[in-house]
């Protein structure tokens, strides 16, 4: 075992950092950023900045085709990028999902001449994609959609909602998923399209979260013509298209969460119970050494991950792990937070909530992430089925045409 | 053996839940989450006039003379609705505290405004991050007048008078009563925008002693805890059955979520801690109306299971009900904020438990 | 709302109290009772004896009719004859079984002459009974039951096995249910018999616990006859008799289940953390809190179950919850306790371990709480669907001929 | 990044899991656990034969000096098989203590028979109940002669030498070292049958010292907690394992019961938190090879992690099996009592998560 670089991944490393340090600032202190509305059109012409600030220099999409800017890098350079920009403020929340998942479904399914037209302005970050697959009637039950497309000579006329689409209002393109077939089972009546999301017809609305946040949208869909050429895949084969994008490696670092421990820590050595510091406290104590246990494990899941990808390895369902539970840690960490506060723990005003708020605000976060890209159900439900071998739940819509599974009691 | 609400008070019930469906709907609490009032002020003038808020109150000072019991299934709706009515702050701290400790020229002045619900109240005893006890206390009187900040003080922005603990001239805390006309206050933004909280700094405030030091403070404590609990209690049930319905209605994979697995046992384990915690509660309402000797113990008991249920039920609820369930739009995230609020308004869970082994300890070595 | 008796009750209770008095010897001390292995000879002579003059002094099966020796009492007089049972040492663990579910079963689908044969020596303890349900293919799919019983005249012979017998080596009679008809579906097949546990072909074998107790039996019949009058219910109707039994109301007190949290509170004072006493420890003090509170969640629950008793209401599924709490928290109790001791609580000597070993036998014992006489997971279920009203599981075997319905993957 | 362990070390545990399992099958556990022989003697003998014990011993001491990395490979098989051997009282405390604070004629004259398993080492620390900490070590040694009883000390009964924490003439605590002959030893039932657990009386018995005072029993503890953990980690493995195949196996309501998510969920939990103990425990294998600054925190990180995993594995392994399951024939019980065993053996996890928290203070603060 040893925690060091090839010399490759070293000379790599350093040069991101040269660049880095070149063009962006180092995150420096304890503040955590908090994202709370979506990006307003100053943020959004940073991100555009900086992203072509990137292609410049050769790092945006490293593990993409020469052809189109990147560098056919392994993924583990990716990794490494990510680490290190994960060190300096940049722009950031734009093009996670069209470059991370739009735009490689596109080069799995789309025609060269495509391809051409559409990925190098992608990755230039010159234009912005979105990924239209939720429903409010699918939720965990993402394939039944009802989003209808009804051929109409070479093109396909579209009709229906979209919700929980990130950036909708801020995208030029978007890939969708839609039944065309209601008289066959769930899975098989899908077709996949790519589609300009400036067509007329589709109408965009920001969905008001719990916690204050206007990340999501809905998206609504009246007559909205897409030609047959921007199909992807076959008719009928959209299932199998869209989960080339879900299983579309995601391996961006992200924010870190906060507040993570570090901060749980900070704010006992901070607050006093019965006269001493709340990290005298051995219930504090307790918690805190539970909830590192749990950080630490993740951090060094990830270099198992990274181990795996440095081997050439193409790392599994086995990493649903991450996400599910962080986010109750989160939760718990968060509510704990507040309980060591008392009553004061209620206040969020910023020049007198303890921690710049950051435990409120992640009491009202944390249920989103145990929901959103795939609920704790869900994950566990992924673990059981696709690590340990379990059988699938008992289906009672297997085979059965959509049009006439069960859909409500009434 | 008779551990239930007697059939008057069952009736009672029932009254007010309908009551409260019909003028605490989602809308009007609303009105208050989305900032265009302060507090649900039509519903509080009803529900002084019905005589609820002095439920407790004996007859002799403007009360129903309901007793504690009935208090206790008022509080139950009041949680139930998510009342954005400073009921808890007027009812089981304020007037508590006046018929704890205060002079009967106190009560007689001060207990019917109370009850008909023509002045509110407010307790103000947190000065910033702590738990409530003795050392956290530096606000001070000297020669009658009161300096110090209280933060936060729920429906301090809107109450006229305010029940406060300050250390007296001998430097001991005791509890005080200040009219708040003139007292500069500062309104909080909070994690429950259903219910109004203020920051009130005191500079030289005229304030009138009531009787009574810690020991006071402590049975105001006590009392309330029990109360709240029911106040937990009733949101813990309405998440439930909004959880419930919701796993009934939904449908995925062909069938309602409810006959999943995953959801079921989540939702037999929300009913398992809300069957705990109103047994708890309902021991509380029977000790709170004989002033049982052992109200302490079980006012902390209550307080902790309480906690616990509505904690669960409240964030629960919000996973059961998926995407849906973190949009504003939805109910969900109102009950999630109410939790946390009357899980932190009078002391933590940590400081419940550690109250709880205390008084375990001194029954056991009694 | 008062704890008090009505008139009619405490008079009940004066009388129960004077009896138990005079006749046995008050509980005092807190060393536990452990019950390690099965009832011994003398303890079954002791059991017999206790049962007798309970019966003779008219405190034996109070509910009971008059005719068979019981007061035809209200159930609620049951429940403070056993609270004050409870403050003594009497002989216990033979007739549970027998008085609470086998012969309510018979006085339910019994003729008339066998309940003058059999009920009245039930009740006065001359003969003891058990219940044949469980089978190893069943478990908590207890109608997936294999034995056998096929016609043979006015006889039936039944072959097969059942399991998890309580006391079948101690017992003159047995209920039983088993299948007669395996080619219709699981429920529809069954019928249900009553028969002498000395017939031949009966072998009843001991199991052999986890925590070295031997409770249970495993019992073989091989070609054993039983005569036709001795069926309870129709042929074919034996999951419906089997659900009487199952739904008799059992309100028996039993032992207090060791350590509860008082026992924590007592060893804590006496082991020390960092110099001090542990109580004073906030860890272990925010632990008894929540036990605590869990404790006396369960106490008032039965308090509520006993108000709505003594108003004539019946007590349904809601009472899953006591053993679904308690064992899990005897399970975490008894782990969390030894953790406390540090490598001595290994230790089981009777004359090193702490807290007489309670503890440690609780590890031992607590896991097979959480599984028999319904999982966790099953009492979930029933409280899911019986309390809550959420829709059955989807099920595999419905409609299905027992024969055909899938068994294995093998 | 080779945060892996080597393909000569992953041949090595391949190798290890079918001896293992061919030489340590259940019954030969069972031999032990119904009381049969005390230890697995002859597979002792074998493992010592393979250069096992003395893995991470140099080779100047006998040993086979396959380093750290090689002894945690091993640990986790040894964990899995259940293997009813003095290997982590003989490899982990007895040799890493003579390592550590022995001098070179010590390391010259024990080290090459407790490698090759002729002599059996203990580690006797714990008198009675507590946490392994310096207030609670009362034995006594004066004049080189050793006072003092000592209990439950893991293969207190089949070890030829023992390590003693005890108290120096100046009353500090420190290591000595002791020939068991003549000792007087009282074997005890513990709650794991399958491995030996003794009382040693020393009553004035001939012990020398080895070097270091209670840094050196910490960092002996520090070190055995990351080896350990991998022990853990291997049961809890098994656990997991064996949960599943019987989910697989088992089949309720005509449907295998791992097709329900009560028992879906119950794995997957399982699992989550076996691969957080193993990444925890991969870690640990680096400090040690690495002797590692954070190797303290890195321990105690790895040991918290690698027993809440080994617990919930092993009772919920129990829970999957039904009625099965809590019967002495199967093996869960077996898996259940030895992960008490070791969550117990060198200190619990309440003592564990406050060493933690303190060197994460100190970690932090510097």
């Amino acid at each position: 075992m040893d925690f060091n670089d090839t010399p490759e991944e070293a000379a790599f490393r350093a040069e991101a950092r040269a660049f880095l340090t070149a063009n962006a600032k180092p995150r420096v202190g304890t503040r955590p950023v908090l994202r709370q509305g979506g990006l307003d059109a100053e943020a959004v012409v940073r991100c555009k900045k900086w992203q072509a600030k990137k292609a410049d220099a050769g790092f945006a999409c490293l593990t993409w085709p020469k052809r189109f800017g990147g560098r056919e890098a392994s993924p583990i350079l990716q990794v490494i990028y990510n680490q290190e920009e994960g060190d300096f403020i940049v722009p950031r929340g734009l093009y996670e999902i069209g470059l991370g998942m739009c735009i490689p479904t596109m080069m799995a399914y789309a025609a060269d001449d495509q391809l051409d037209r559409y990925v190098r302005p992608a990755l230039r970050g010159e234009e912005v994609w979105c990924q239209l697959f939720s429903e409010p009637a699918g939720g965990s039950d993402l394939a039944a959609l009802r989003t209808r497309a009804e051929r109409d000579g070479g093109d396909w006329i579209i009709n229906g909602q979209k919700i929980w689409t990130s950036g909708a209002h801020l995208s030029d393109f978007g890939i969708i998923v839609v039944r065309t077939d209601p008289k066959v089972p769930k899975h098989e009546g899908l077709t996949f399209f790519f589609l300009d999301m400036k067509s007329p017809g589709i109408e965009v609305r920001p969905i008001h979260q719990m916690s204050g946040a206007r990340h999501f949208n809905e998206v609504f869909f009246t007559d909205v013509r897409v030609p047959d050429s921007q199909r992807l895949g076959a008719v009928g084969q959209g299932w199998r298209v869209s989960l080339t994008t879900l299983m579309t490696e995601r391996l961006a670092v992200g924010d870190v969460q906060r507040p993570e421990v570090d901060d749980l820590v900070e704010l006992s050595r901070r607050l006093r119970i019965d006269g001493k510091p709340a990290i005298q406290n051995a219930a504090v104590r307790e918690r805190i050494a539970e909830w590192h246990a749990r950080s630490q494990g993740l951090k060094f899941t990830r270099f198992r991950t990274m181990t795996a990808l440095s081997k050439g390895e193409t790392p599994g369902p086995e990493n649903s792990i991450h996400k599910l539970v962080n986010a109750s840690k989160q939760q718990d960490i968060a509510s704990y937070g507040l309980d060591l506060m008392g009553a004061a723990g209620l206040v969020i005003d910023d020049d007198l909530a303890e921690a710049y708020a950051m435990f409120q605000s992640a009491l009202l976060t944390s249920p989103g992430m145990r929901i959103a890209g795939g609920s704790d159900e869900i994950l566990r439900n992924i673990i059981a089925e696709r690590v340990l071998g379990l059988p699938p739940d008992s289906r009672a819509d297997k085979g059965i045409p959509f049009n006439q599974v069960p859909t409500g009691r009434r | 053996m008779n551990f239930d609400f007697s059939d008057e008070l069952k009736q009672l019930r029932d009254q007010v839940r309908r009551f409260l469906s019909e003028q605490c709907s989602s809308a009007v609490v609303r009105r208050s989450a989305d900032g265009q009032e302060v507090f649900a002020a039509d519903l509080w003038r009803e529900i002084g006039r019905m005589g609820w808020i002095g439920a407790a109150i004996p007859e002799t000072f403007g009360g129903a003379g309901l007793g504690y019991e009935g208090l206790c299934v008022l509080a139950e709706e009041i949680g139930r609705a998510l009342a954005p009515v400073p009921f808890g702050s007027t009812a089981y701290l304020t007037a508590e505290a006046i018929l704890t400790a205060g002079s009967d020229a106190q009560r007689r002045e001060w207990l019917p405004k109370l009850a008909d619900g023509s002045v509110i109240g407010c307790f103000a005893l947190s000065e910033g991050s702590g738990h409530p006890e003795p050392a956290a206390i530096h606000a001070r009187v000297v020669g009658g007048f009161l300096k110090g900040s209280k933060w936060p003080v729920a429906d301090g922005g809107i109450a006229g008078i305010t029940v406060v603990v300050a250390r007296d001239e001998s430097g001991q805390p005791a509890l005080f009563l200040a009219d708040l006309a003139g007292v500069r206050r500062r309104e909080l933004k909070t994690l429950d925008p259903t219910r109004n909280h203020a920051r009130l700094d005191f500079d030289a405030t005229s304030v009138e002693r009531l009787g009574g030091g810690w020991g006071s403070v402590q049975r105001v404590l006590d009392r309330a805890a029990i109360l709240f609990a029911f106040e937990q209690v009733g949101g813990a049930d309405a998440c439930l059955t909004m959880a419930r319905d919701y796993a009934l209605d939904r449908y995925a994979f062909g069938r309602p979520i409810g006959s999943f697995q995953a959801i079921k046992h989540k939702l037999a384990d929300m009913y398992v801690a809300l069957e705990l915690a109103r047994s708890n509660a309902y021991y509380g309402a029977w000790a709170l109306g004989a002033d049982a000797t052992d109200l302490p113990l079980v006012a902390a008991t209550a307080r902790v299971s309480a906690t616990e249920a509505f904690d669960l039920a409240s964030k629960e609820n919000i996973q059961t009900h998926g995407g849906i369930g973190f949009t504003w739009a939805v109910d969900c995230h109102l009950f999630y904020r109410r939790s946390k609020q009357l899980g932190l308004t009078i002391g933590s869970a940590p400081f419940w438990k550690h109250r709880l082994v205390d008084l375990l300890e001194s029954r056991n070595a009694a």
